[in-house]
């Protein structure tokens, strides 16, 4: 989960990491209350990089152009994304500015600090400089002060920003976070430095750990819009296209293999849907039949949708398990739009399945590829 | 192999919904599961096995534990697994999804210090096809033979085998390293493992979009296996996730002098050619690959 | 430092460990105000054990007999302490009461922790039963479940023991404890616990980075009292006896033999002060003639001295450093009360010390043994 | 032996308040302080010592260093002791007194891990007379001879050293393990490096009141030492420090099955007296007892 940067500045107080005097701003008005003084620097909301580019942060010197900048601010959309909040900051005039960041490292599995004298500017095109530090074991500052001696600090520096990195390890560790990034980490001409702008983003398995973070998340609204309305069942993942093919299947590389056999079979998914694996503690196999009827119901939404392919490998349950799930909405949705079920089942027990099915004239197969030329062909028939 | 019909077995978390369901599958396989944890229901059974509150109880009653199947809850598995090392275990399969990745960093420094496999988490865990389960696989879809099978996957990699099985194929073994960002044990150490193997004769790897497993062990198959290897890669029309595309995973893979298209599809298949590693364009056509594989080896 | 129980129980509700509703009354009107329904307990807030015996805890029935006893409590010394403070807490029937304590142990350099379902009595008493697991690696929840089934606890039990447990071990670590005990843990029918009363040690060399604690610290009163009046230097360490020869030595093992030879030779310490070894940080070496001279204006003060005997062993500095302090405190001390000194000095230029002292006709000697017969002597000789 | 004028050494904290009294005087005694270490004050030097930021940075320009001398903050001695076993540093000498005693309890797991030897702390360090001085030992109360000399005490330790030297027996080594609660290397460590150290004749262990690491040291004595051992215990009219009364302390002695007792003087003298290792009952009669037991060994 992405936090928004006054988010993020908060929990950098709570650190000890230094920020600038600030004040959130719901609506222009707001901005006559401000307790900071002029000139200030007004900041769009948004979860979404290129803020500066797009005009998403203007500097003002007096009120009268604070109010009229805010209102430009909340009606820029940056990337699709209009702001809920502005943040009102002081401004601050650094002599240079440094980046930093902890991300964890899927290729040697820890922690990674990461640094460079070229902070402030979109961090893709100063990558060359970039200095990393690889956490190995558990962590002491020296670990920060060595990502600091690498990014070429000298003297009374290497203290200031490696208690900086220091603390953003800290809460890292401590709120089970995916990134922590000051970009930029602003240096004043005596030394000081100053988190100017922060990005922090939280661990999704691990926010339910930590209540500061959920009350963050459930303020956050839904980035993703789709046609299907209503929100997804829990542990479920939908993309939608625009073809003509629903794909459900569970597993994630299982659905990514099933839509790559559609597409090369000619088909136009219209969209596809996990509906969860095998090993969920919360949402165990045995809950694998109630998530496929939960997941045709969310399918059978799109109106434009003409066939609906389920590739359903069983491990935990049998086939006829989930067909009776198959079964139990065929039979609740059969008058209104209702697209061709193509069913695919591997596992136990298929006989069971296949008889159920054919009484309901629901196609099922054994074969995959078969499944696959049959959904295709019927997405491209008339009668479909 | 590290694993076979004459392993004790331990299945911590065996109460929690994942151990309700796998546990007597595993047991009507015939894997020999000598006892279960759950804390707080001590001195009861559970489908015959006897049940513990601490790992040490159990090894202290039943006797010397091989490896454990962790399938508690995604914040208990760190304690979990550190327990079975304490107690000495030194093979950990973890099903369980949703372990936060600094728990599992905190692990695998663990891991590492004391030689311990971990396998997973979010993952099948390991068959061996005739002789033990340790994990999810659907037992009907696999059959013994030649083919060693890797995976990152849970249910492609039952489809896969089921592929194999069908065709006459049988497996090694088959093994799903985990679907989650950090895992214990990578595709290069069961290349390494299957290598040495005397049963495996070609290696099937299955892959898909995201992270660097699938490049990282091109690579090595290139540099140290002689056995035959055959590669699959499923998203090739799938979009990156999105958590693929922040800051954070951008500047860690530029970072790491890696090219920004690292996860991608191109970028692993691209991986694989150079490693002269067939790729099958769909999961039927891995057993062709295979059958042509282990002729040239015969 | 040793906490109060309010302010270890504070402590423990931070940390999510169950602890009754209660108030801190500092004087008896205050039982006017109280916002816990009667019947309650009353608690004399002192730093010794044994209160209960003693008569600081009273269970009373409304505000009259409150108040009555409050003032009971006030004015009831334990172990020579007066409360400061009352804790007016709930009561709680328990069915069975546990001890609970986490402590660093030294033998085996290791935090350990203890457990024993004898708890509510003077632990003194029930070691027999208490059990033991040492944390020898970084800690994990399953020390905890070890410890409580070592206890014999069962079944749901398990979990909501160790659970408390792991927050005593918690706050053990992030706060630097020496010791936190629970005793009792109160266990009710319905299996529920309860921290009936607790004992915190926060350790001294860690307390600057815990300013919570630091601050809790401040308001302790001093707990030894001296007949030497005004607080001792930093670092310095004095007991006082009933002898006339005063002792200051640096280094606690080299003050200790010296107290031994003393005693050895018949003589009667008034007194002995450590002036601080040469490891610290805080106080390095080269401060050691300056802490001598202090030293010897704390031992100045006591009018029962009739020697002072300095056995000073100089590592990082020379014997006429120190030297130098003892003339600069002799001279401004040349009038009113003026114990006789004798001076040990093992070190470098011992040459020069000796000519300094000669002058100021302080005797002064190199032997050790030497200097404890001469400083005996003086003690008992009329003149001095 | 572990420690020689050959012996490289490194000073962290070498601007702190004990490194620059101290650096200086290990340095004109001989000792190869090749480099010091203090944070921000690279490129400088102290003393013509180079002083750099970080350990692996005068590990690189320097060379590999043996021994390293930490005497910075007590906040900072747990990161620098990390900081040199990480630079693969194996042998610490902490000086410091004040450390944290969890930070000791971090420190030793991991030094332990890696078999680090850590001396310390609050700690005299380690003098081998006319060698190398790795601390804070005074020189002038040394000469080189047969006895090793162990001690939990600083100014003490000097003052049996000067006995011992002014009767014409010098020393091996001295070695001050620390006087806190939780210290590196123990009596019981030493005893054996001592035992195995062709140079030592005669060992003198030089204890005090409290704890129970002369109770340790004697029972090791009787089991491993065939070398003479001569000690002394300050502290047998002082009362007991009053942090020894604490219930954790009391509890933690008595759940390890020890005497209440542990810890006094009479406590410490009984462990001696059942291990046959004379007492000497002031600093003066130690070179009487070191006499002696030279004599029998001859």
């Amino acid at each position: 989960m992405d936090l928004l940067e006054y988010q993020a500045k908060n929990l950098f107080q709570q650190m000890g990491i230094p920020v600038l005097p600030s004040q959130q701003i719901s609506q222009p008005k707001d901005l006559k209350g401000l307790k900071i003084p002029y000139p200030i620097v007004l900041k769009s909301q948004v979860y979404t990089g290129g803020r500066s580019k797009a005009g998403g942060i203007r500097f003002v010197e007096n009120t009268i152009d604070a109010v009229a900048a805010a209102q430009a601010i909340f009606h820029l959309p940056i990337m699709g994304q209009y702001p809920e909040v502005l943040l009102a900051e002081a401004r601050y005039q650094p002599e240079r500015e440094l980046y930093l960041a902890v991300v964890l490292d899927r290729s040697s599995r820890r922690p990674l600090l990461l640094g460079s004298q070229e902070g402030g500017v979109e961090v893709e095109s100063v990558v060359g400089q970039m200095q990393q530090v690889i956490v190995d074991q558990e962590f002491s500052p020296f670990y920060a002060r060595r990502l600091v001696l690498k990014m070429g600090l000298r003297g009374e520096l290497i203290q200031t920003v490696s208690s900086v990195v220091e603390k953003m390890y800290r809460l890292f560790l401590e709120k089970d976070l995916d990134l922590v990034e000051i970009n930029p980490l602003a240096v004043s001409a005596r030394g000081e430095v100053m988190a100017l702008d922060g990005k922090i983003i939280a661990n999704n398995d691990a926010l339910a750990r930590h209540p500061d973070l959920t009350a963050l998340c459930s303020q956050q609204p839904l980035s993703n819009r789709t046609r299907i309305t209503g929100a997804l069942p829990a542990g479920m993942n939908l993309v939608e296209l625009d073809g003509s093919i629903g794909i459900l299947c569970n597993g994630g590389a299982l659905t990514m293999a099933t839509l790559d056999l559609v597409y090369k079979a000619g088909g136009k998914p219209a969209n596809y849907l996990n509906v969860g694996g095998e090993f969920s503690h919360h949402l165990p196999p045995n809950t694998l039949p109630e998530r496929v009827r939960q997941g045709l119901e969310v399918l059978g939404r799109d109106r434009g949708t003409k066939v609906v392919l389920l590739n359903i490998v069983c491990g935990g349950v049998g086939c006829d398990d989930v067909t009776e799930a198959i079964a139990a909405h065929w039979r609740r949705r059969s008058v209104g739009h209702r697209p061709v079920l193509m069913v695919r089942l591997a596992g136990s027990r298929f006989d069971a399945a296949h008889e159920i099915l054919r009484g309901l004239e629901i196609g099922v197969v054994h074969d995959l590829d078969e499944a696959i030329a049959q959904a295709v062909s019927l997405s491209k028939s008339k009668v479909a | 192999m590290l694993f076979s019909a004459a392993s004790r077995v331990l299945i911590q978390g065996i109460t929690d919904p994942l151990g309700k369901v796998y546990a007597p599958l595993m047991q009507q396989y015939g894997t020999q599961i000598v006892a279960g944890v759950a804390s707080g229901q001590g001195d009861t059974n559970f489908h015959g096995i006897p049940v513990f509150d601490l790992v040490e109880q159990a090894i202290a009653t039943v006797g010397q534990v091989d490896t454990t199947v962790i399938c508690g809850h995604p914040y208990m598995v760190l304690d979990a697994a550190l327990e079975a090392i304490a107690a000495g275990i030194r093979h950990l399969v973890l099903l369980t999804d949703g372990v936060p990745p600094l728990d599992m960093v905190r692990l695998l420094r663990k891991a590492e210090a004391t030689e311990t496999l971990v396998v997973g988490p979010n993952s099948p865990g390991i068959i061996v096809p005739g002789e033990i389960l340790l994990g999810t696989h659907p037992p009907d879809f696999y059959a013994p033979g030649p083919v060693g099978l890797i995976s990152r996957s849970g249910t492609l990699t039952y489809e896969v085998a089921l592929q194999l099985t069908q065709a006459g194929f049988g497996q090694s073994i088959a093994v799903g390293i985990g679907g989650d960002r950090i895992v214990g044990s990578s595709f290069q150490q069961w290349l390494q493992i299957l290598e040495e193997d005397e049963a495996t004769q070609v290696i099937v790897l299955v892959g898909e979009i995201g992270g660097d497993s699938e490049e990282n062990a091109a690579r090595y198959i290139a540099e140290a296996i002689d056995k035959p290897v055959v590669a699959y890669i499923a998203g090739r029309t799938a979009p990156l996730e999105p958590v693929m595309g922040h800051a954070g995973a951008i500047i860690a893979a530029l970072v790491a002098d890696l090219s920004t298209e690292i996860g991608t599809f191109e970028s692993k298949l691209a991986a694989f050619k150079a490693a002269q590693v067939p790729v099958a364009d769909r999961p039927s056509q891995i057993p062709d690959l295979v059958k042509k594989a282990l002729q040239k080896v015969s």
